[in-house]
């Protein structure tokens, strides 16, 4: 995606720069968005992604918190109840274990407890992913364990336009939304239009169109399976590739659509394996495409272990486009074995 | 007390009698719950306020309609002092689709957002968070509006009491802190949750103002309470109060009470803030022939009336199970 | 299983008394042992379960502690490295969110990530489960989300035997356990044998054998799943009943091998449908067994709605034998369909 | 002071020699693992301690062999002065198998349990329950050990702070929870993360005995943590010191400093420890001729030594990604 010349009609910018861009789009245009979180402000965001808001909307609207996880996205639950639209920045997942009980008990609670009295806009996002040798207590990947909570919606933007566009689309959802961006993405640099603005986000997309097998992926993942789509294709072996987008709720037509086309499925997910959501899109395989299916659906996931420091540990831990390529063959292969 | 009451009594008779009808009636009505509990026709955990009464009438009668409060699953008495209905609580309790929370909630979840009741919660300090963004939002809004969270000894050791109170402080956000300190978390004694049993002295190390108020005078509660909201709407930031008191029943209805000695429970009920609140009353002349027996007639008919309404509620259809999850989006 | 003639050499006992003679013979039996957790001594426990010990064992075994889930479970993590054999009692799982960052970054890390310089024997119980109309903050049941997490293990006792059993055995490994007691057993009667005692946790249990299909469950909802096979039987549908007892690690042996003898199964799982164990066990299903299923896999879930007080809403959230024998009758359906 | 000092340095040379040492060796080994930073040869998270060295000297020298440390992540110091070698350390930075941590952990995560040293902790607060334990351990096995807590200022507004505090007071456990407060967490100023800025007032809330201490100043923070070692030896329960200090360099090598003022971090490298404990030393004749020059050679030569063995050292084969997930059981 960083390579080559910039399109015309389009400015050339990282995840980082776009994801900022909507966050001032958002500061701009609504005055019931405020952005609060944990070095949101004077430091400049830990990934620098709201550098310069403290500057241009001031320390109101963009606000730094305490190491309070529990209270400053309960603040969020609570200030979205009081009228306005916030926008909490959890530094990362892996502190945003500290709040799950806000957004389990409360978030994803509270409308349907109460009888329906209340709604709660409030977006979370949260940066996640491993890939950057920052070790085990650092390299989550929960997006796709979070999805397990009914309630919410979860949003992984993969793409510069989902960077870019996902936010302002959540703000308009009267329900909590989580947005998880995935950390080794922030420094992606393309090709953005100049007129980007809000995505949809009820559905899937399909990244690459193929023919022979369904590889289903999101987030972090995406680019690792772009990449093993290409090398596959170079033998002859055309895969489609399906970039979930939103995890909660999942788009069924276009997931199964795709596989029940393809006849075959792989699923890349940077969670560990067990319990993953690879784990629910291959049990809703089974569920609705079972008669289409030439080969049982592989999953290529995170190994079951604390992620390591040391880079050869940590490659070794991770989906990686060898091992998607690999359970490619075993897909296609199992259907002539 | 304000001196324009010749008795010193800082009420005149009217609202004196319908603070005392307030009280007679959380009573009354947990008294029914209890009765309806082991008829069956109340499920789940049922947490009762008597004994605290004072604390629910003083705190919320001194707030204004547009201020918030996010309380704890030990609520009738604060929903019914907000003006949450006899009926819809009860109702509540039966799991009807008249209750305050369609039935959905039960007694430790009623909700009354159009009274800014934003319900009991039933994590332990899990409301307080919610407070500090509900008075943020005001803040953010200009709105001279305070956000009261209501909650027992307990919370205190919880981590969220402790960064909802440095939040709070710091961002000098319209909350009030109201700790129901009725000695006990469940069967643990303060002494043995809490390092600091002056639950003052603790507050006040975030820096914030912090004071205890006798929890069974409802005049006490109501003149603190309107003095830290006073200060909270003019800007002043957030209070802590502690509001001393006692709960004379269990626990819940699971509770077989072998952590607290009987005569330590007799020794409070003589502390008991509806008998107190008549003697008061009597003193000042303020009880005319006839008065208590009106006013627990009136009580005794709006509980009964609310049970009859609960037994005559419906269920929600079971189609219904899955509607709230989300928000209907409008059409575009 | 209440029912009938108390079977000679054994003694009838309930539930939470099995829980009980299981804590008393840990704290009897190992010096190292201590029973920590909010209530567990002068109440007795939220659920009676530790109803006498503190008489019996005194306060510096049976502790107290306020309501702080972070720190009592960390502490008692911290306890295990430092030479304890801690048993932390989290009333319900559904507080137990507030110690989630303590299992996660801690107690199943620390090993891993200090390169196998510590071990840490600590036991967590914590009830869990529906059906008693305590409403959606009080109704989780996630120990089968829980089961994502490497290093822990993670153990359902649904019989008598088991709850008498795994305490003893859980303190014997080296490593974290969480055993999850389903609130709504605790009444349950029935006969143990005088001398029943440690349960081995390897295993997966199949507590009634049948051809036709396999019923995959754990925990609360083993007994709905027997009283379904029962049902069926009358029908003559042979149902095999497997009780998972470990979810972590599961035991793929007997799970796939019913699968694969029967050709058909259906999990019953109280979590929340998407993303809940049973997603992973048909994902296990589908890549182990699909050339021996004659039909797809089916699955029992609770609906994904924060579990609501009123009883017929509760009752139409969770599985129920009914939903279960259809989703039986479907797969035997769908195989000559 | 001890009095037999007549110099007035409460240390004899040699022992004065060996903190100085220390508090070169970690400058100079930060310093070194800045530049393997630069060269790709470290990766991840890399927080520098430079300019709080006589927090770690002072308050782990006053520990005895059989205390217990819980640290963050900004814990090369601590380590070192633990008596983890700079070779392991570095080690584990390079991520090689001879690390301390066998290179999975990496500069956040350092152990070395042979020296009850229990890690570097990367959840801000989430070590503190964990010392809580290992004290109630010592506790309830009647030994007379203490465990650290070292944490930051930023952590101190987290919930694990709180309940941390309470437990261990509750409980009277041998804790010593040493707060480096640097002023800033990450790139917030202490005013801007704390409503009571005074970190010693807030612990008293607890009932604790809660210090301040010149954490420019290694021995003053000795003397501090040997009296508050000592009582809790005796069973008198944990303390709270803040060893005020101030980090020179970024949070980590990632931080453009943006928050905070050049000349603020000039005026605290005027009380540089190291500079600081050379003059007193001096002023007491306790330094020869010579005397820095041999350190610093030393310790130059050490770090070297260190570069080197990291630099030799070995991958963990990638077969052995999931041994320790686990504990091999013990064949019965
Ligand atoms: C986080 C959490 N932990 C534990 C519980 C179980 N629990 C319910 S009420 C209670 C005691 C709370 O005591 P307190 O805060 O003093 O309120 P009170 O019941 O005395 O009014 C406990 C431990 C809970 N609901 N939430
Ligand atoms: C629970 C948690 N929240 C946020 C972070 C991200 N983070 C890492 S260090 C840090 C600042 C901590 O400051 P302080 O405790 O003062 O320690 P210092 O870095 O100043 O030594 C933050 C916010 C984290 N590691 N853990
Ligand atoms: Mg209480
Ligand atoms: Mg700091």
């Amino acid at each position: 995606m960083s390579a080559g010349e910039k399109r015309p009609g389009t400015v050339r910018m990282t995840y980082r720069e776009a994801v900022r861009a909507a966050v001032r789009e958002a500061l701009q245009r609504d005055p019931r968005v405020f952005l609060m979180g944990e070095d949101v402000g004077a430091y400049g965001g830990c990934y620098a992604v709201s550098k310069g808001c403290l500057a241009e909307f001031g320390p109101e609207r963009v606000r730094d918190t305490p190491l309070s996880e529990s209270a400053f996205v309960g603040a969020g639950i609570g200030a979205a109840m009081g009228g306005m639209r916030p926008i909490v920045e959890i530094m990362t997942v892996n502190f945003g274990l500290l709040a799950l009980d806000q957004i389990v008990n409360n978030a994803a609670t509270l409308r349907h407890m109460s009888g329906g009295q209340l709604s709660i806009p409030v977006v979370i996002r949260l940066a996640t992913g491993a890939g950057r040798q920052v070790a085990a207590q650092h390299s989550h990947s929960f997006e796709g364990w979070f999805a397990h909570i009914p309630g919410i919606r979860i949003l992984t933007p993969a793409t510069l336009e989902d960077a870019r566009g996902m936010l302002w689309s959540a703000l308009q959802e009267p329900d909590p939304v989580l947005i998880f961006e995935n950390a080794l993405l922030y420094a992606m640099e393309g090709d953005l239009s100049e007129d980007a603005g809000a995505v949809e986000l009820e559905h899937a997309a399909i990244r690459r169109p193929g023919r022979d097998v369904s590889l289903l992926t999101y987030g972090g993942s995406l680019f690792k399976t772009l990449a093993a789509a290409e090398a596959l294709a170079r033998e002859g072996i055309d895969a489609e590739v399906v970039d979930l987008r939103t995890l909660r709720p999942l788009d069924d037509a276009t997931i199964l659509g795709s596989v029940a086309r393809t006849r075959r499925a792989v699923i890349v997910d940077e969670g560990w394996r067990t319990g993953s959501l690879s784990a629910e899109l291959s049990a809703r395989i089974m569920e609705h495409v079972f008669y289409e299916l030439d080969a049982p659906v592989q999953r290529v996931c995170t190994a079951e272990v604390p992620i390591p420091y040391a880079k050869h540990l940590e490659d070794a831990a991770l989906p990686q486009p060898p091992a998607i390529i690999a359970a490619v063959k075993r897909t296609l292969g199992e259907a002539h074995g | 007390m304000s001196p324009d009451m010749p008795s010193g009594f800082p009420l005149a008779r009217d609202e004196a009698l319908a603070w005392l009808r307030q009280m007679q009636l959380i009573r009354r009505f947990e008294e029914a719950s209890a009765q309806a509990y082991s008829a069956g026709k109340i499920r789940g955990f049922l947490h009762l306020y008597i004994g605290e009464e004072a604390c629910a009438v003083g705190a919320i009668r001194a707030l204004l309609p547009d201020d918030a409060l996010v309380s704890h699953y030990r609520e009738h008495g604060h929903a019914l002092v907000r003006g949450v209905t006899a009926r819809a609580i009860m109702a509540e309790m039966f799991g009807k689709a008249e209750g305050c929370s369609r039935g959905r909630g039960g007694s430790m979840h009623l909700f009354d957002v159009s009274r800014r009741f934003y319900g009991g919660n039933a994590i332990v300090a899990g409301g307080l968070p919610l407070a500090i963004g509900l008075a943020l939002a005001d803040q953010l809004r200009a709105l001279p509006r305070v956000t009261a969270a209501i909650f027992g000894d307990g919370a205190v050791a919880e981590g969220e009491f402790h960064e909802s109170l440095n939040l709070a402080t710091l961002w000098k956000l319209p909350v009030l802190f109201l700790c129901e300190n009725n000695l006990y978390a469940m069967g643990t004694a303060l002494a043995r949750h809490e390092s600091q049993t002056d639950l003052t002295v603790k507050a006040a190390g975030y820096g914030l103002p912090a004071e205890a108020v006798d929890g069974m005078d409802a005049l006490a509660v109501a003149d603190a309470v309107r003095r830290a909201a006073a200060r909270a709407r003019e800007g002043g930031g957030p209070s802590f109060l502690e509001l001393r008191t006692y709960r004379f029943r269990a626990h819940s209805m699971y509770d077989p009470e072998l952590y607290r000695d009987k005569r330590e429970v007799e020794q409070w009920k003589q502390k008991d803030p509806i008998i107190g609140f008549i003697s008061r009353m009597r003193e000042a002349g303020l009880l005319a022939e006839g008065d208590l027996e009106r006013l627990e007639g009136e009580v005794e008919a709006e509980v009964a009336d609310a049970l009859a309404f609960a037994d005559a509620g419906t269920l929600e259809p079971v189609e219904d199970l899955t509607r709230d999850v989300y928000t209907p989006r409008e059409a575009p």
